[in-house]
This record gives structure tokens, C-alpha cells and sequence, in this order.
């Protein structure tokens, strides 16, 4: 499955895919994760702001 | 020569400090700043003199407009902060001469406004060393050297002995008696006659369409 | 015009009383240079092709460790919002503390130089072009790094951040004052690369304080 | 384009358009890597390292267009304080600075054999180094502010400052370049490889910008979410 490439060129072609792919996945993943935490955070705290309808967002005219 | 602040707003690190800010001043008025702390008495002044940008409203002054004729109206401002904006290294005198040179002001103006708040026997000493009460004497010395309508003062007679503080307060009174304005935020009485008094903090309306921030569009809707 | 040279007058004086004028930037300068040879050996065919190349370094070293300072004092202490309200536009205020700011760095470089050009083995050739480079390269520096100084203005520790947001930026000067500095050395005719550092100066005397006041606006919010 | 100047709109929208970007990346790099790995064949003078060019020029060419990106952004963000302007640029940065690094590990890679050494000041990799620092600086910018009101506008004007002294800084290191002597062969000769690269090429650069369009948008949607995090955070701190 492996295709035969120059003997001398061999190393340098797959460590750039290597690594290519590496940090393409690597960034997507940690992207991804914080993304994520992010989000739930959010959800935290929009659900508390739900439970407690008297105060609203916009500050109302004291 | 009256100033007017319209509908005013501002939003600083997402926290409305006052919106829907209206008042009027009469030449020869004064406009005096309470409130406590976080009121925005400071952030009001800064943006009279046109350093922050208000996040909706206007003000004008004797017809200049604040948000579209910025320049023309700052070259009507006067405004003395917390800080002196003294440099240690020159001299009393120096140091109001330069200010002359920078405000476009006569030297001939330098002698009287150092004697206007007692600094003349400290003219030719350094500023470095002048006592936390005398630097801000030196600070407000300006008051005197430049001559402009529109004062704005953030508490101008913090550390300030009271004979000091008479002296900035008659300042005040002869620059409104002449038909300028006095805005200052400040706790003590500057016996001026015609003064009204606002709370900044006080003023918090409903936000307008165009006044929305940021802040406000990312809160309003629904969660996603 | 009175306000501009009472500000470049101002910024001067504060800088003969507090920091020695511009003796501490050419300590430093002639200290940069001086190290050079204890790096890279002392012979002298080696440190004269690096010459050129190792005073720009140490000139634009110089030049940005006096940077920070540059908006910073007048932020801190007010200074800054007085300025601003001025009549003096706050892009002139920039020019004029930017020319303060070369009279007591770019220009004591210009008579460090060739001094500093002997210890470095340079050939006499190229004395005149080196110092014709930095005469026209130098306030490009002092200029562009207004704009980082500006942008870091309101920071209470922006030095390190300053230095890595200009370096980069003096990467054209750098690059055409050392060319100049090279050319003259192996004598060549150094007048193209003289001639487009001249026009990276002309460009930036109106666009930098454009700039950097833009940021300083921004600092005094 | 203003439409979106409404988070909520920008999220919705966003939403929307994700999973197809992020299906469409998938499929092109598949393609393309298939392509590139089994299907095209060596190139006639540089032999089988041409196959680099597959993932250093989508990401070279990237790590410039973002930029240019994050300038536009930059300039409506300043112009027109268009709100989602600046978190465009603030999620689109180190996406182009990892990009950078990529083009440069990739052209370092590629060199040790064509060169027999791992870096050479060739006019196109110092230029990325220099680009790379510019990336930096906007990075470490944002990051040095407490106010991200401050940080958008002083972050905008640092990104098109830094625009015009890329485009200064790459014309005086080819002028540079062609005093010192570079090494006769360059690297990425792109303008004379074979014609059957031109297809597998072009999708694998379809595929980087693909990649990146999703990336942004998941950043963007994250930063509009800190936003409001932090506003809500707010406005609770007031009652």
C-alpha cells in the first residue's frame, strides 16, 4: 500500500505530511475542545439567567 | 455661550455607566459632578473633553458640536485631571511656560498665574522638589495661564489645604462671573451661585436603537 | 509651530537632566559594538564584512531600548491628555517628541560610528556612506517606533511587547542601511540603497505620527 | 457583508454553513491526498520531493491570504466598528500563524535534500519568517490589553501597519537576496512543475482554505460566545 518513492526524498516527503497532519488535527482538536468549554460555560449561564426571569439583560430604567 | 449635553451614553468594559445623560448649562452656571464612586463623573469629563467617545448623544457648546466638530470644540476646553502633568526634572516656572507654549498662551501670563495659587516663591525650584499639595497647585496654575470658556475639573482640590482650595474655587467663580462654564466634580462648596448638581450614575434609560453596543446585541436573543 | 518647538525643546531638556541626553543610547551603542569582536573572534578581514551589519544592529538596538519611555512618562503623568486637547494636533506632538527622540539617539550615533567603525576593522571607503545611512536611515527608526511606542503607550510593562511589534517592522531599514554600508565596504556604488532609505524616511515622516497618534488616541481612553 | 454586523445573525448563519465546510474540507483532502500519495507521478527535475508542494504552497499561500483577510477585517473593524469584525481577525490569527510555521518546517523539510541543508535565506522563506513575526506580534497585542476594547482597535492598526512593512520588508529581502548569491536552485518551483500537479494542486489548496473557513468560523462563534459570557458576567456583577 506504501508507494516506493526516491530513496533520498523519502524522509522529507512524509515528514511533511507527518506533520502537516499533525498540526492540522492537533489545532483542530484544541479548537475544537476550548470551543466546546466555551459553549457549556455558556449554557451554564444562560440556563441561571432563565431561572431567574426577573432580571433581564438590558438594565431597566431605575 | 451655554453648553448642552444630549441623551449622553457610555458603555465601558460592557458596564453602562449612564445613558440618556441630558442636561443644560447657562453661561456663568456651574455643573457640579456627585455621586459615588463609579457615579462616572470621571468618565463624563473625559468625554467633554472629547478623549472618549461618548457610545450615543451629544454635547454642545455654544453651538460647537462634541462628536462632529471635535477639534473646534476641544480648542474650547480647559480640563485639569487626577494627575498634575508636571515633570520633576523642570523648574515651576518652566513648567508653565511650556504649558503657555503649548496652549498658545502669552508668557506675560506665566508670572500672574503662579502668583494666582501662592507659587511664587517656589518659581524657580524644581518640580521634584514640590510637596503632593504644590504640584497639584502647580497643576491647577493653568487655569490661570489659559483662557478658555469651557472648564472641566476632576476633583481639583484633592490634597489641597483649605486657603488653596479658596483660591481654586474663586478661579472657578471669576471664570463663570466672565460668562464661561464650570463643570467639576468635586465635594466642596465652590460658592458658586448658580450651580446645579447631578449624579451621572443616576442617569440610566433604556438603551436607544442606535445607542446598541457590542455587548447589548451579544445579550439580547436568544442563547445559541 | 511655537508649541512644536516648545515640545521638541521640552522633551530635550527632560532628557539632558534625567538620562544624561543621549550619553546612555551611546554607552550602549559603542558596548553592542565593542562585544562584537569577543563574539566572532578578533580577526580583522572577518569584522570588517560584518561592520556594517553590526552597527545598523546596534543602532536600531539603541534606538528601541528608548522607545518605551518614549509616550509612556507623558500617559502616566498627564501630560498626554493636555497635549492632546492642545491646539498643537496630536500628529505634530508625535513629530516633535519623535525629533526629540532622534536628536538624543539617531544623531550622537552618527558621531559613535565611525569611531566604532575602527575597533570593527570596516575599510576607510566606507566611513562617508556608513554615516550618509545612518543619517538617513536613523529617523526612520525613531519614527516607526513611534508607532509601536504608541500602541503600547497605555501598558504598564510594554517594553518586551514594544521590542517584538518593532523589530519586525525595521526589517527594510535594516536591511537597506546595511546594503549601503556593504556596497560602500567592497566599493561599490551605495547611492540606490542611500537613496531608497531616504525614501522610507520621506514616507514615514507624514505617515508614522499619523499612526501612532491614531494609537495614542486609543491609549488615553 | 453588514448583516452580520448582528452576532446573532453571524451565529445563526454561521451554524448553518458549518458542517457543509467541514464535509467539504474532509472530501477534499481525501481527494487530493489520494492524488498527491498514490496517483500523480515524480516530477521530471526534482523527482518525487515535488510532492512537498502539496502542503507547503496551500499553506504558504494561505498564511498570506489570511493575513490579507485579517487586514480587511482590520480596516472595517476600525472604519465602521463593525462589531464582529475584530473577533474575525482576533480567530483568523492563529490559524494563519500555525499555517506560517507549517510553510516554513515544510520548505526547511524540503530543502535537506534539494539543498543539503536544512535552511537557506532564500528570499520567499525569509520573507514567511518575517510574516511569521508579524503574526506574533498581532497575537501578543491582543493578548496584552485587559480591555478588549482597547485591544481590538490597537490590534487592527498594528495588522495593516504591519500590511505595508510586509510588502516593504519582502521587496527589500529580494533585493537583498540577489546581492548575496542564493543557492542556483530554488525551491517551489511552482511556475514550471508538470501540468497533471496543476488538479491535485489546486485541491489540495481548496481543501487548506476550507479547512481554515471552519476553523474561523468554530473560533468566531467561540470568541461571540466569550463575549457574551463575559457581558453577562456583567451585567450580573451590576444587580
Amino acid at each position: 500500500m506504501i508507494p516506493q518513492y526516491e530513496e533520498k526524498y523519502v524522509f522529507a516527503i512524509w515528514s511533511c505530511y507527518a506533520i502537516t497532519a499533525a498540526v492540522l488535527l492537533l489545532f483542530l482538536a484544541y479548537t475544537l475542545w476550548r470551543a466546546a468549554r466555551v459553549r457549556r460555560e455558556l449554557e451554564q449561564l444562560d440556563g441561571q439567567r432563565r431561572r431567574a426571569p426577573a432580571k433581564p439583560a438590558r438594565e431597566a430604567p431605575q | 455661550m451655554s453648553l448642552s449635553i444630549d441623551n449622553l451614553r457610555c458603555v465601558r468594559a460592557g458596564r453602562t455607566v449612564f445613558s440618556g445623560l441630558s442636561v443644560d448649562v447657562q453661561p456663568g452656571e456651574a455643573l457640579i459632578l456627585a455621586g459615588p464612586n463609579g457615579a462616572g463623573k470621571s468618565t463624563l469629563l473625559r468625554i467633554l473633553a472629547g478623549l472618549l467617545r461618548p457610545d450615543a448623544g451629544d454635547a454642545q457648546f455654544s453651538g460647537v458640536s462634541l462628536t462632529s466638530e471635535r477639534v473646534e470644540f476641544q480648542e474650547r476646553v480647559l480640563y485639569t485631571g487626577h494627575l498634575d502633568a508636571v515633570k520633576p526634572a523642570l523648574t515651576v516656572h518652566e513648567m508653565l511656560t511650556f504649558w503657555a507654549d503649548v496652549y498658545d498662551a502669552h508668557h506675560d501670563a506665566v508670572g500672574p498665574a503662579i502668583e494666582a495659587l501662592a507659587l511664587a516663591r517656589l518659581a524657580d525650584h524644581p518640580v521634584r522638589t514640590l510637596s503632593a499639595g504644590q504640584r497639584r497647585r502647580l497643576g491647577l496654575s493653568r487655569l490661570a495661564l489659559i483662557d478658555r470658556p469651557l472648564w472641566l475639573l476632576d476633583e481639583p482640590t484633592v490634597s489641597l489645604d483649605a486657603d488653596s482650595a479658596a483660591r481654586v474655587a474663586a478661579l472657578a467663580r471669576s471664570r463663570c462671573e466672565s460668562g464661561g462654564v464650570v463643570v467639576a466634580a468635586t465635594h466642596i462648596d465652590l460658592a458658586i451661585p448658580a450651580a446645579k448638581t447631578i449624579d451621572p450614575g443616576s442617569f440610566k434609560l433604556e438603551a436607544t436603537e442606535d445607542g446598541v453596543t457590542a455587548d447589548d446585541l451579544v445579550l439580547s436573543g436568544d442563547a445559541w | 509651530m511655537r508649541a512644536f518647538w516648545a515640545l521638541a525643546r521640552r522633551d530635550l531638556t527632560l532628557a539632558f537632566r534625567t538620562g544624561g541626553g543621549g550619553a546612555l543610547g551611546v554607552a550602549f551603542f559603542v558596548i553592542t559594538a565593542v562585544l562584537v569582536p569577543f563574539g566572532v573572534g578578533p580577526k580583522p578581514d572577518l569584522l570588517s564584512v560584518i561592520a556594517p551589519g553590526m552597527l545598523w544592529i546596534a543602532a536600531l538596538l539603541a534606538c528601541m531600548l528608548t522607545l518605551d519611555r518614549l509616550f509612556q512618562a507623558d500617559v502616566e503623568d498627564g501630560s498626554m491628555d493636555l497635549l492632546a486637547l492642545s491646539p498643537l494636533a496630536l500628529e505634530l506632538a508625535v513629530l516633535a517628541k519623535c525629533l526629540a527622540h532622534w536628536l538624543t539617539t539617531g544623531l550622537p550615533l552618527l558621531i559613535a560610528a565611525p569611531v566604532m567603525a575602527i575597533t570593527l576593522s570596516m575599510p576607510g571607503e566606507a566611513y562617508g556612506p556608513m554615516v550618509l545611512a545612518l543619517a538617513l536611515g536613523t529617523p526612520a527608526l525613531s519614527l516607526i517606533g513611534a508607532i509601536g511606542a504608541g500602541l503600547t503607550a497605555g501598558m504598564r510593562r510594554g517594553g518586551v511587547l514594544t521590542a517584538v511589534l518593532v523589530l519586525p517592522l525595521y526589517v527594510p531599514t535594516l536591511i537597506l542601511g546595511a546594503l549601503a554600508g556593504n556596497a560602500a565596504a567592497s566599493g561599490l556604488d551605495p547611492s540606490p540603497y542611500l537613496m531608497l532609505l531616504g525614501a522610507i524616511t520621506l514616507a514615514c515622516l507624514p505617515l508614522c505620527p499619523l499612526v501612532a497618534a491614531a494609537a495614542l488616541r486609543l491609549a488615553l481612553r | 457583508m453588514w448583516s452580520f454586523a448582528n452576532p446573532n445573525k453571524f451565529m445563526r448563519v454561521s451554524g448553518k454553513v458549518l458542517p457543509y465546510t467541514a464535509v467539504l474540507a474532509v472530501l477534499l483532502f481525501a481527494a487530493g491526498l489520494y492524488q498527491a500519495i498514490y496517483v500523480v507521478p515524480p516530477e521530471r527535475v526534482q523527482g518525487d520531493s515535488a510532492r512537498i508542494i502539496f502542503v507547503h504552497v496551500p499553506a504558504a499561500a494561505l498564511s498570506i491570504m489570511i493575513y490579507l483577510a485579517m487586514c480587511i477585517s482590520s480596516l472595517v473593524a476600525l472604519i465602521w466598528r463593525h462589531p464582529v469584525a475584530d473577533l474575525s481577525a482576533k480567530a483568523a490569527a492563529p490559524v494563519g500563524a500555525s499555517f506560517t510555521a507549517l510553510a516554513l518546517v515544510t520548505g526547511a523539510l524540503w530543502g535537506y535534500p534539494t539543498w543539503g541543508t536544512w535552511w537557506v535565506w532564500d528570499a520567499r522563506l525569509t520573507s514567511e519568517l518575517i510574516l511569521f513575526f508579524f503574526y506574533i506580534g498581532y497575537i501578543a497585542l491582543w493578548d496584552a490589553f485587559d480591555d478588549e476594547s482597547k485591544a481590538a482597535p490597537a490590534a487592527a492598526i498594528f495588522c495593516l501597519v504591519g500590511s505595508v512593512f510586509a510588502v516593504l520588508a519582502k521587496y527589500s529581502v529580494e533585493l537583498w537576496e540577489t546581492l548575496h548569491q542564493p543557492p542556483s536552485l530554488t525551491i517551489g518551483g511552482e511556475e514550471n512543475v508538470h501540468d497533471v500537479y496543476h488538479i491535485p494542486l489546486l485541491m489540495m489548496m481548496a481543501a487548506f482554505w476550507l479547512y481554515f473557513v471552519t476553523l474561523w468560523l468554530v473560533r468566531v462563534r467561540m470568541e461571540i460566545r466569550s463575549r457574551r459570557i463575559r457581558a453577562i458576567r456583567l451585567a450580573a456583577a451590576r444587580e
